[in-house]
This record gives C-alpha cells, sequence and structure tokens, in this order.
C-alpha cells in the first residue's frame, strides 16, 4: 500500500514532550505530517481507554509520550502512565489490535531530535502494518 | 450555540511559506459553529491582537482559537487580550500550527491539511471550555519555622524582619543546632559560637519572633496560606516565667553523671541542666529519665534551692495550635553514629572518635576547655589519624552519597590539631579531597603546605588496639597501594552526615517528599531548590542534603525570600485548572462513591474526604473532594476514578474525547 | 534432624586429633555422627584456583551423597571444606542453570534440602553445655577463626565478619577466659604451607604474637589448615621472629573435651607439634 | 566488537570477561584502596588488589588487563575474602582473582614466581584425581618432584608419620569411576587442551 497515509496521534505531556515538540520546530527538523498532537498536563492524566477512542474513531497509531522516569513534573504521573500501559497491552491483545500500533516513549523538553526520529519510526511502522480496519469492530463492542 | 472566532497567524512568513493559510481559513469557517475565520499576518502584535478584540465584541463570539505559534509562547498574551476584550480567558485557545506544523513539516497539502486538523481539534475542545474563574486563596501572615540551627535562625531573622510574625519550633532545650556544638569554622577559622550566639540573642529578642525550643511539631492541616499546626510544647518541668536562669539548680543537683548530648558524650551534665552555658533560652530542663526524683520519687533538691520557686514537677507537656501561612523546614542533619564500622573500633575504643566529638575536644567551652587529650586517659596525643569517607561513599555499610563537608572540617580538624599541640603529627586518610567553595582549595592546600598535615591517598582497611596505641591499617594508592601502618594515639572518623532521626515521620506529618535518604526532597533540583512539591512549605539547611554553613544559610534567606513573597500578596491566585469533583442535586448528590483511589493517587495530599449530610444532619455519602490550594492539576487522579467522577479543567473528559473525535473521525468529517 | 558428617581428607591424615577429638566428644555427649557415604575431597583451594567448574562439582557431589541418604544437614567441622561446601550450595540455589549443569557434570542431582553446618554451629546448639563441664578450662585463651568460618559474610552468613564472637562464648561456658585481640580472623597463610612456608610463617607469626603478647596461654582454632600453620609451622614462625613462641594450639573440640574430663590421649593431643603443656584442670594442677 | 590484539584475544576486553564468569564490574571500582590496605599480602604483590582492578579498568589500553593476568599477584591471593569483606563497593574480588587465574592459565601467561604454588595446586588435584580424597603423602611427593624442592620439609615427614598424621597407603573413595568422569568432564583449564 505505497500511498498509504496513516493517521497517528500523539498523546503528550505539557512539560516534557509537548515543549520537546515544540524544540523539533524550533530547531526546524522535519518529520512526517502524518502525526497530531493533542496535549494533556501529564501522562498521568491520559485514560487509556481513550486510546481505545482513538482506534475506534479511525486512528492507525498512537504515540503516548511523557517526562522520562523521574523527570516528572508532578513528580510520578509518567510512572502511573507506565504501569498502565503495561496492563493496557494485555486489554489490546485481547481486543485483537496489534500492541505495535502503540508507541510508549519519553521524551524530554530538550529532545526535539528524539521527538522527530519518534514519529518518524512510527509512522514508518504504521505504515508497513497497514490501516487499522478494526475501528468498525470496536465501535460494536461499544467504544467510540 | 457556540459562535467559535478562528484567527490564523502568518507569522511574518512562519507559517504562510508552508502552510497555506487562506486555505486554513476557508476551511476553518467551514468548521459548524465557527462564527469567524480570518488570517492575519503577525496576530501576536497589536493591531493583531486588536482584531481578536474587536471580533469578540462586534461578533459576540463564545470562544477563540488562535492558530499560531505554540501556546507555550503566546497562550498568555491571546489570554490576557480576550479578558480584555470581556471573554473569559479560558475560553481561548492556540492552536500550534508553527512548531508542530509549518516548522516540521515541507510546503504541500497535506502540511496545509494537517494545520486544519489542528485547527478543528483545538475549535471542537474550545467548543467545550468553561469559562473558569482564577482561585483565590487568603494567606495567614505567620511563619513556622521548625528547627533552630543556623539554618533556622537565618531564616526567622529574615522573615522577622520582613515585618512578618514568625514561630520557631526548636526540638532541644536551646537552639543553636550543630554550629553551636563546633570549634571553630573553615575557611576562616573564626570562632563558631562567638558568630553564632549574637544571632541567637537577637531571635530571642526580635519582637517578630516566638521561640518555642524544648517543643516539637505534633501535626498539620491546612494548605498554603491557611496552615493550622500543633506543637507540642514538651515539659520543662519548671515556670519559665518565674526562672531567672541563674543556674543554682544545676550546681546543687546531685545526678552529676551523664553524658551531655551537646558535648557527644564526652562531657557530663547534672540531671537539670542547659545543654550549654549561652543556651537560649537560658532556661533549664529536667530530664526525667535521669533524675533522682522522677526515678525513685525522693530529693527535690532543686525545688528547694530555686530563689524564684519555679520548678514545677508535676507539669504536663502542653500543646499550642498555631495558624501559619507558610512553613520552613530546617531540622538538619546527624551524623552516622553506633558502631556500623566493626573494622574502625568505633564505640569499642573510647579513642576513635567522630568528628563532632573532636569539635568538642578542641573547642574552649568543650570538656577539656580546648586542651587537645584524648578521650580514654586525658593523655596528649602526638599522632593523631584522621580518616574521610568513614560511611560516606560506601554503599556497604554506610551511604553511598558524598557527605560534602568532611574534607573541609577534616582539614580544618588537623589544623586546629597542630594549633593545639605543636609538633604533634596529623595524617589525613582521604579518597579525594573535594575542596569547591570559595577559598576552601586555599584551605587544604594551607593545611598541606603550612601546617604539616601529611596526607595519605586510601581507604583505611582496619583500627586495632596494640600496646596502648591504635594501630591504623592502610594503604596508599599513591604508592602502588603500598600497606601503611600507622601507630596513632587518636583516630577521627570523618563519619557520613545524614538526615536527622526522625525526618522521614516528620516529612509524613507534612506531606512533603524525600529520599531514600530521608533527606527533604525539593520541587526541582535545579530551579525550585527552596521549595517543596508541597504548596507553602520550604526548605533551608542540611535537612536537605549535607551542607555547610555558608550554603545553609544561603538556602536559608532564600527560604525566607520565598516566604517575603508569599506574603507580600494579600490572596494568593492561581489558575483555575484543577481537578473538580461531581456534584449533583439530590437524591445522587455525587457519582464520586468514595473510593478514594484518587486519595492515593494524589501527589499532593490534594484530596480530602467531605461527608454529604442531609438537612437532618444525618450522613448520606461520603465522597472526594479536591483542595484548591493544593491541587496543581496534574490529572493523575482523572486516570484513576472508575465512575469518572473527578475531572479537571482545561483538561476535561469532554474537551479531550471532543478533540480525538475531531482530530480522527474517519467519514465523519466535516464536508 | 537428621545430622551428618564430612570429615575431609587432612581429618584423616594431618588433623586426625581434630577427628578424634570430634568423635569423642559427640560420643560422651550422646551423639552419633554418621559420615557422608563415599565422600569425596571438596577440591579445596587448588580446584577453585585452577578449575571453576571442578570447584563446583567436587562439593557438589558431596551434598547429592548427603542429600541422597536424607541427611536434612551436614557438620563440616574443616573451616576450608565448610566454605567450599557452602559457597557451592550458595551459588547452585542462586542459578538454576548452573545447578543443572553441574548436576549433570556429577551425575547426581543436589536439590539444596541439606544445609551445611560449622563445628561452631554445631557445638553452640548443644543445650546446657557448661553442664557437660567437669574440669573448668581456666584459661586465658585466643579464639582464632580465621577466615573462612566468617566470610564471605553474605553466604556463610555466620556471626559477624568483624570480631566475632560465638567461639568465645563457647570457651566462656568452657569456664575459659577468652581474650580480646586483634587477630581474629586475620589470615594464617592458608594453602601455602607448603608452597610458600616463608609467607605462612610470617602471617601465622603476626598471629601468635599478638595472642602471647596480650597474655593468651592458649590458641583456639576449629580449622585444620589453621592448626597445621599455627602449629606444625611453628619451627618456621619462630626461625622467621628469631624467638621461642610455645604457645600451644588447640582444637575448640580438644578443649571441650579436656573441659568435660575426657583422657588427653583421646583427644589426640600427643599428637601436636608444639606441646600441650596444660589441662583443663584449674590453675593448681596446669601440667598435664 | 573490540578487537584489539594486545589485550582481547577472546574479542572482548578483559573486564568483558571478568563481568561474565564472576558478575563483577569493575566499573564500579572508585580506587579507594581498602582492599590492598587490608589484603595479608599486599606487601607481597606487584600489583595489589587496588591496582588489579584498576589495570583491569584501563580495558581500552593496550597490554594493561594483560599485566594482570602476568602478575604474581593473582596467585598470591588466598582467598581469605577480607578485601571482599570490606569492600565499600561490595565487589567480589576474591572470585575475580579466580577468574584471571583462569584465563592466565589458559592464555600461558602465569608468573613465573607462581611455579611452586602452581605445582603444588596440580600435585593436589593430580591425588584427588586417583582416589577421590587427597593423599597427603602422595601430594607431597608428587609437589616435590614437580617443584625441584626435594629437600623442603624432608625432617617434618617421620615426626608425622610418627605421631601418626602420614598416611602411606591413601584413602579411597569407593566409586573412584564416578571421580575420573567428573575430572574428565571438567578439564582444567591450560592443561590438555584437545
Amino acid at each position: 500500500m505505497p500511498d498509504f497515509q496513516p493517521k497517528i496521534v500523539a498523546f503528550v505531556c505539557n512539560w516534557c514532550t509537548y515543549a520537546g515538540a515544540d524544540l523539533t520546530g524550533t530547531s526546524r527538523m522535519k518529520y512526517s505530517p502524518q502525526v497530531s498532537i493533542i496535549r494533556f498536563p501529564c501522562t498521568g492524566r491520559i485514560d487509556f481507554m481513550l486510546l481505545l477512542k482513538a482506534f475506534a474513531s479511525g486512528a492507525d497509531g498512537i504515540i503516548v509520550s511523557g517526562c522520562h522516569p523521574n523527570d516528572c513534573h508532578y513528580s510520578s504521573g509518567n510512572f502511573h502512565a507506565r504501569r498502565r500501559w503495561i496492563i493496557f497491552r494485555g486489554l489490546l491483545d485481547f481486543l485483537g489490535i496489534d500492541v505495535s500500533r502503540v508507541q510508549f516513549s519519553w521524551v524530554s523538553a530538550a529532545e526535539g531530535a528524539k521527538w522527530a526520529q519518534l514519529v518518524n519510526e512510527t509512522s514508518e511502522r504504521i505504515r508497513e502494518l497497514g490501516p487499522f480496519t478494526g475501528y468498525q469492530r470496536l465501535r460494536g463492542l461499544g467504544v467510540g | 450555540m457556540a459562535r467559535i472566532g478562528v484567527f490564523i497567524c502568518h507569522c511574518g512568513e512562519n507559517i504562510s511559506a508552508t502552510v497555506d493559510v487562506k486555505k486554513v481559513a476557508a476551511a476553518a469557517a467551514r468548521i459548524p459553529g465557527v462564527a469567524h475565520s480570518v488570517e492575519y499576518k503577525y496576530m501576536c502584535s497589536d493591531p493583531g491582537q486588536q482584531l481578536v478584540k474587536n471580533a469578540i465584541r462586534e461578533k459576540n463570539l463564545t470562544g477563540v482559537v488562535v492558530a499560531a505559534c505554540s501556546p507555550r509562547m503566546h497562550e498568555p498574551t491571546f489570554r490576557r487580550a480576550c479578558a480584555e476584550a470581556g471573554l473569559n480567558p479560558f475560553l481561548c485557545e492556540m492552536a500550534n500550527i508553527r512548531e508542530h506544523c509549518s516548522w516540521v513539516h515541507e510546503k504541500g497539502d497535506a502540511t496545509t491539511e494537517k494545520a486544519v486538523d489542528i485547527v478543528r481539534t483545538l475549535v471542537a475542545k474550545v467548543k467545550k471550555n468553561k469559562a473558569l474563574q482564577p482561585i483565590q486563596v487568603p494567606v495567614t501572615k505567620v511563619a513556622l519555622v521548625i528547627g533552630g540551627g543556623i539554618a533556622g535562625i537565618q531564616s526567622s531573622l529574615d522573615i522577622a524582619n520582613a515585618g512578618h510574625r514568625v514561630i520557631l519550633v526548636e526540638r532541644e532545650p536551646s537552639i543553636g543546632g550543630h554550629m553551636s556544638q563546633l570549634s571553630e569554622t573553615f575557611p576562616t577559622l573564626d570562632c563558631s559560637q562567638c558568630i553564632l550566639t549574637p544571632r541567637m540573642v537577637e531571635v530571642a529578642q526580635h519582637p517578630n519572633i516566638t521561640l518555642y525550643s524544648y517543643a516539637e511539631l505534633e501535626s498539620l492541616d491546612g494548605f498554603i496560606g491557611n496552615f493550622k499546626a500543633r506543637i507540642r510544647k514538651k515539659a520543662r518541668s519548671l515556670d519559665e516565667t518565674l526562672c531567672t536562669g541563674c543556674g543554682l539548680c544545676m550546681q546543687k543537683c546531685p545526678t552529676r553523671r551523664i553524658p551531655s548530648e551537646f558535648d557527644a558524650g564526652l562531657g557530663l551534665r547534672p540531671a537539670i541542666y542547659v545543654p550549654f552555658p549561652q543556651a537560649v533560652p537560658n532556661k533549664p530542663v529536667i530530664d526525667r529519665e535521669h533524675c533522682t526524683y522522677y526515678r525513685t520519687g525522693k530529693c527535690r533538691l532543686c525545688e528547694k534551692i530555686c530563689p524564684t520557686q519555679a520548678i514545677r514537677f508535676d507539669q504536663p507537656d502542653e500543646i499550642v495550635e498555631v495558624d501559619v501561612g507558610a512553613i520552613v523546614l530546617a531540622t538538619g542533619f546527624d551524623i552516622k553514629h553506633s558502631d556500623f564500622f566493626p573494622e574502625y573500633g568505633y564505640g569499642r575504643y573510647p579513642d576513635v572518635i567522630d568528628g563532632l566529638q573532636f569539635e568538642r575536644l578542641a573547642s574552649a567551652s568543650g570538656p577539656t576547655l580546648g586542651e587537645m587529650r584524648r578521650p580514654s586517659d586525658g593523655k596528649v596525643p602526638e599522632t593523631v589519624v584522621f580518616i574521610a569517607c568513614a560511611g560516606s561513599r560506601d554503599p556497604a555499610k554506610g551511604i553511598e552519597y558524598c557527605s560534602k563537608i568532611c574534607c573541609m572540617y577534616t582539614a580544618k580538624h588537623a589544623m586546629l590539631y597542630r594549633h593545639k599541640v605543636h609538633g604533634g603529627k596529623p595524617y589525613v586518610f582521604y579518597m579525594d579531597v573535594r575542596a569547591g567553595g570559595k577559598m576552601y582549595e586555599e584551605f587544604v592546600r594551607r593545611a598541606m603546605e603550612e601546617e604539616g598535615v601529611q596526607y595519605v591517598r586510601g581507604r583505611v582497611s582496619r583500627v586495632f588496639e596494640r600496646n596502648g596505641k591504635l594501630v591504623v591499617k592502610g594503604a596508599d594508592t599513591l604508592l602502588g597501594a603500598r600497606p601503611i601502618e600507622i601507630e596513632a594515639d587518636l583516630v577521627v572518623l570523618a563519619t557520613a552526615a545524614v538526615a536527622q532521626p526522625g525526618a522521614e515521620e516528620l516529612a509524613q506529618k507534612l506531606h512533603v517528599s524525600y529520599d531514600t535518604h530521608q533527606f527533604f526532597a525539593e520541587a526541582h533540583p535545579k530551579l525550585r531548590p527552596v521549595e517543596t512539591n508541597t504548596a507553602g512549605i520550604f526548605l533551608a539547611g542540611a535537612c536537605q542534603a549535607p551542607k555547610d554553613i555558608p550554603e545553609s544559610v544561603a538556602q536559608a534567606s532564600g527560604a525566607a525570600a520565598k516566604v517575603a513573597a508569599l506574603f507580600s500578596q494579600a490572596e494568593l491566585v492561581r489558575d483555575p485548572l484543577i481537578a473538580v469533583v461531581d456534584r449533583q442535586a439530590p437524591p445522587v448528590y455525587s457519582s464520586c462513591v468514595g473510593c478514594f483511589l484518587c486519595q492515593s493517587a494524589c501527589p499532593y495530599q490534594a484530596i480530602e474526604k467531605e461527608e454529604i449530610r442531609g438537612r437532618d444532619g444525618q450522613l448520606i455519602k461520603t465522597v472526594a473532594k479536591v483542595n484548591p490550594g493544593l491541587c496543581q492539576g496534574c490529572g493523575t487522579c482523572v486516570a484513576f476514578c472508575r465512575t469518572k467522577s473527578i475531572d479537571i479543567q482545561g483538561f476535561s473528559h469532554e474537551q479531550v474525547h471532543a478533540e480525538v473525535l475531531a482530530l480522527l473521525n474517519r467519514g465523519e468529517r466535516d464536508a | 534432624m537428621k545430622t551428618g558428617f564430612y570429615p575431609g581428607c587432612s581429618m584423616k591424615g594431618s588433623a586426625r586429633e581434630y577427628s578424634e577429638s570430634l568423635l569423642a566428644v559427640a560420643g560422651a555427649l550422646g551423639r552419633t555422627l554418621p559420615e557422608v557415604p563415599d565422600w569425596n575431597c571438596c577440591g579445596a583451594t587448588a580446584a577453585h584456583n585452577l578449575d571453576p567448574d571442578l570447584a563446583l562439582a567436587l562439593p557438589a557431589r558431596i551434598l547429592a551423597a548427603a542429600e541422597n541418604v536424607g541427611m536434612e544437614e551436614v557438620l563440616v567441622p574443616c573451616a576450608a571444606c565448610y566454605s567450599r561446601l557452602k559457597v557451592t550450595r550458595h551459588e547452585l540455589l542462586e542459578d538454576e542453570q548452573l545447578r543443572q549443569r553441574i548436576s549433570g557434570l556429577v551425575e547426581a542431582d543436589y536439590r539444596g534440602s541439606t544445609e551445611v553446618l560449622n563445628i561452631l554451629e554445631w557445638l553452640s546448639r548443644v543445650p546446657e553445655l557448661e553442664k557437660h563441664v567437669k574440669k573448668p578450662f581456666q584459661r586465658k585463651v585466643a579464639c582464632y577463626y580465621g577466615c573462612l568460618l566468617v566470610r564471605p559474610a553474605g553466604i556463610v552468613k555466620f556471626d559477624r565478619p568483624e570480631d566475632p564472637q560465638t567461639m568465645d562464648l563457647l570457651m566462656r561456658k568452657l569456664g575459659a577466659e577468652p581474650i580480646d585481640w586483634a587477630f581474629k580472623t586475620e589470615c594464617c597463610g592458608a594453602g601455602f604451607s607448603v608452597s610458600r612456608t616463608d609467607l605462612v610463617a610470617k602471617l601465622s607469626g603476626h598471629i601468635l604474637e599478638d595472642a602471647v603478647s596480650r597474655g593468651a596461654e592458649a590458641m583456639i582454632v576449629a580449622c585444620p589448615m589453621c592448626h597445621l600453620n599455627l602449629d606444625m609451622r611453628r619451627p618456621n614462625i619462630e626461625k622467621r621472629a628469631g624467638k621461642k613462641i610455645s604457645i600451644p594450639v588447640i582444637y575448640i573440640t580438644q578443649a571441650l573435651g579436656l573441659a568435660m574430663g575426657l583422657p588427653a590421649k583421646k583427644l589426640g593431643l600427643h599428637r601436636h607439634k608444639v606441646a600441650v603443656k596444660i589441662s583443663a584442670a584449674n590453675a593448681a594442677a596446669k601440667d598435664i | 566488537m573490540r578487537s584489539d590484539p594486545h589485550v582481547h584475544a577472546a574479542g572482548a576486553a578483559l573486564a568483558d570477561l571478568v563481568l561474565e564468569k564472576t558478575g563483577v564490574d569493575v566499573a564500579r571500582c572508585y580506587q579507594c584502596g581498602k582492599c590492598s590496605a587490608g589484603c595479608p599480602l599486599a606487601a607481597e604483590m606487584d600489583f595489589p588488589p587496588s591496582q588489579i582492578m584498576h589495570l583491569l579498568q584501563l580495558r581500552d589500553l593496550p597490554g594493561f588487563a594483560e599485566m594482570a593476568l602476568r602478575s604474581h599477584t593473582i596467585w598470591l591471593c588466598l582467598t581469605c575474602e577480607i578485601c571482599y569483606c570490606r569492600c565499600p563497593m561490595e565487589l567480589d574480588i576474591p572470585k575475580v582473582m579466580d577468574a584471571l587465574r583462569h584465563e592466565s592459565l589458559a592464555r600461558g601467561m602465569v608468573h613465573p614466581k607462581a611455579k611452586d604454588i602452581l605445582a603444588f595446586h596440580r600435585a593436589f588435584l593430580d591425588s584427588v584425581r586417583v582416589t577421590g580424597r587427597l593423599f597427603e603423602m602422595g601430594q607431597v611427593v608428587d609437589y616435590k618432584l614437580r617443584s625441584g624442592h626435594f629437600l623442603q620439609d624432608l625432617l617434618q615427614a617421620p615426626w608425622m608419620f610418627w605421631v601418626g598424621k602420614l598416611h602411606l597407603l591413601p584413602e579411597r573413595v569407593r566409586d573412584r569411576r564416578a571421580l575420573k568422569r567428573i575430572f574428565a568432564k571438567t578439564r582444567r583449564v591450560g592443561e590438555k587442551r584437545p
């Protein structure tokens, strides 16, 4: 599927990754435009059911990224997110959604280059995986 | 019906070079609910802002989306503009089409399309935004300083001199802390008590300072600006208003052989005592554990001798309750005592002592009146070995961190020893000499070059006694790790600086976080070093990490400045982007089921229990309640809540769901 | 509790009196000590110096043999053998892959149910030991633990590594006065007895001199290797020190036997290089 | 992968090999020198223990790690465990010494002065291989042959025999074949390589 343009949504925290993505811009580094960012105060705020909602609404891939361990602006929110992510993988598996459609990462406010790389790699991977076709089924399950 | 205005900025050419801003404006205009959509070269300029303000008034807008740079850049600018035009500032959002779009993608349809997506997302969000009012919290302009060492003294004086009332709580019978125990101080070798005691007196006499010595914090409730502290004043067993500090009782007390805490166990004190002659307040306490009367029911000699009849054997502890607006924690440090280093014989050989004991030996007010005599037999030591890093940098038996102050005080000790014992031979076993600080390196060089202190680079393996000498078995790694044995008369261990015992308990009382070594944690290691994660509680001195006197004093003044800044406001104003718990009309009252998972998740202890009662006072249910003074708006509770009863303003469920749907909904895009 | 006995090679040869006195004492205490069936050498220093697998395989065979006959613990009086068995047990139980590989090598499976016991642990468990004392050992003694009873502390988990007390407590129960001295856990030179006798003379010399200078009348040991170096190497030690050092070196089991009133001959005291001129009798009858 | 011909005969740095064999990461040593200070034989060693650790730390400098393998130290180490006991970083130095000995043997880098020590160990294991238990008499004879110290301790033997400490015949394990198989499977490093 050469001309498939995936739709990827990134849930990021305000303090590290959002600022890191700002730095990518300030440094004029280029990345694939298939990713759009939704800002949260902290990855600890992210209810992972929202990820299912995103899949049900037609996302092909999702990035969740916050502060590095021990750097959380709110001291421990990123750890909660990590724990949720570990459990959430099981649910994804159960629902038959390829776990590699979700990329969990830490990007700090100083890692503009890492953000660009993360987006490009994720886009590439999702492009290889092809469109997510299970959204109708997810809706059938009452998600979204 | 929503009437949203969308304002698209060219940012000169920063945006318009890769994004077709006209197309974006046209697309935005077609989004349901958008009543106004324009593009302009510099939206943040005065005319640009005017554009926004005019539109708000003329088009009667209910929300604004500025599609420009990052909200981290200009969100405050446009929110202020909105407020000036009469629109609640929290109904304004930024769509970041510069950092997240025009700067990172090539010119083309995909980039323009993404810019439209971003705008659509934020329009969907702003439709769900609610008008919010900034939070206003009153401030009680009284500071509580916990700990009366040099850091607590400095903080208290600075806050008091700024015109605010201070309550200073000290656990021991006198303020002064460890600094009062020191002989002379590096790198200037001025007498510690000479520079400290005037400050102590100033505290006692300052009209703005209330001193509770021999007292401890019992509990703390409340939040920034509005704390309620309960302080336990331990019974001194005398009426402080009557006691004149004449000291007769101390002279007559028959129980005299109690190891003095102040002299680090090297001197003795009676059962009724002040820790040292310059104590503030200069009023004794009765040590009930050792006092003959409390042990046997007989004696009462002090009572008979007291010229003012101040002794009160039946005095109970007293609890004082105070309202304070800010707290400075200045509880200091301790040194690692005990025989955790069996190979060095600490606690086994009387002539193996720690640094604090050496300070007392060297101090003119110490048990030897400043004469250098070793504890076991009072002999003047001819050879003294100082062992640095005795417990520091030692994950196996001690602590892994560097205690920071030992290199300097060990050089000072060796120097003081040479000043007192001419011809004495001081050796220092060290791993590294860390002398970063103004005039510090020069001080250590002086010890080596001018004072004849011999430095041996290596760690001591063992100390044992042989024929009345202490044999120190070390090696010099600069000489091929050659074994070196020194027969010493006195061995001084630079034992590690550790947190005060009870620091953990105190931190839990205050809801302040602490590190794995029980040192209190600062809010940010670089940029917020005197604040804790709990708003309104500040740190001063070695309770945060080992520190020397200048650093402690500097941080203490920093904490005082923070308190003064806080107290300069009549009310605290904060962004209302905080969590709220669902409340509804009866009979539901709230969808919260009272599981309090949110409470366990909250890093700020901002979640309280609220009892909902009927008119008859009957308890209907207990639900969570967010303390707006404490909540920092991280939203961790929101993700934890099983019934979606807690939500965060500015990033609510509704808002983020709307964003996701607007961004993605395949086939349901606005056609 | 079924307790087995692993004598080790030296107790059949150069440390014969250790074995004799142990068995005499055990008999008098009413204990039987069945030997681990068809036991082999633990490999000692040589094995772990030269071959990591052999160093584990030889002790593993011993442990497996003991486990096979249902011994819940094995008394290993030789401190060096004790160390090898204890370390092997620790390593095999830490690493399942290693355990399986070594089990394959020795063609026997050690599952870890058999514990390893040193002589001090075993003696400390005798209830009311002081009641068996007929002739209090009224002497100043230097309790010498050596290296391997207390180290590595994380593996042997016995007493404290600096200034241990178990042997001192035992000797106190026998009526002796243990001295506070500095070389309790210093190395005697261990396996260098033959190959580097010069070093043994130096290290063991330091130990003896410190004990003597503090007034000890006897050295108490719990290891054949320590005994060999402190006793049989005495001529080398004296030559190096340039003086006569006549303090006797006595196994803890011999000291106990003497205190229990067992005959010196039965305890193998005549087999020492340095004559044991003291008995457990009180000060009035010092010499045998 | 590193491919320094001087140090990394096996491809990786010696420090990596030590880590693999012993679990000890030499990089954690911060050179305090406490091991050398307490080592009973540090004065006899060419490189006291802390220096051995430092040689291993200089992983990429040609020739340095090899100096550890060629050192007298590794053969003088008595495994008395005092260094490990007192090491502030809890590094198992005796275990490192074991690993270095094995590697030194395998690469034929044994220090010339370690000849006697090695001869003694080999005689010891030979004795165990044959009988399953140590035959002290046999071992001593074997050692004398290997080391050439024929006269050493000659006067001890009659005394030992007299007090009953020396046996002329060895104690034997019954199942000597099992022992032989163990020895065959654990061919000692540096000896009889196929």
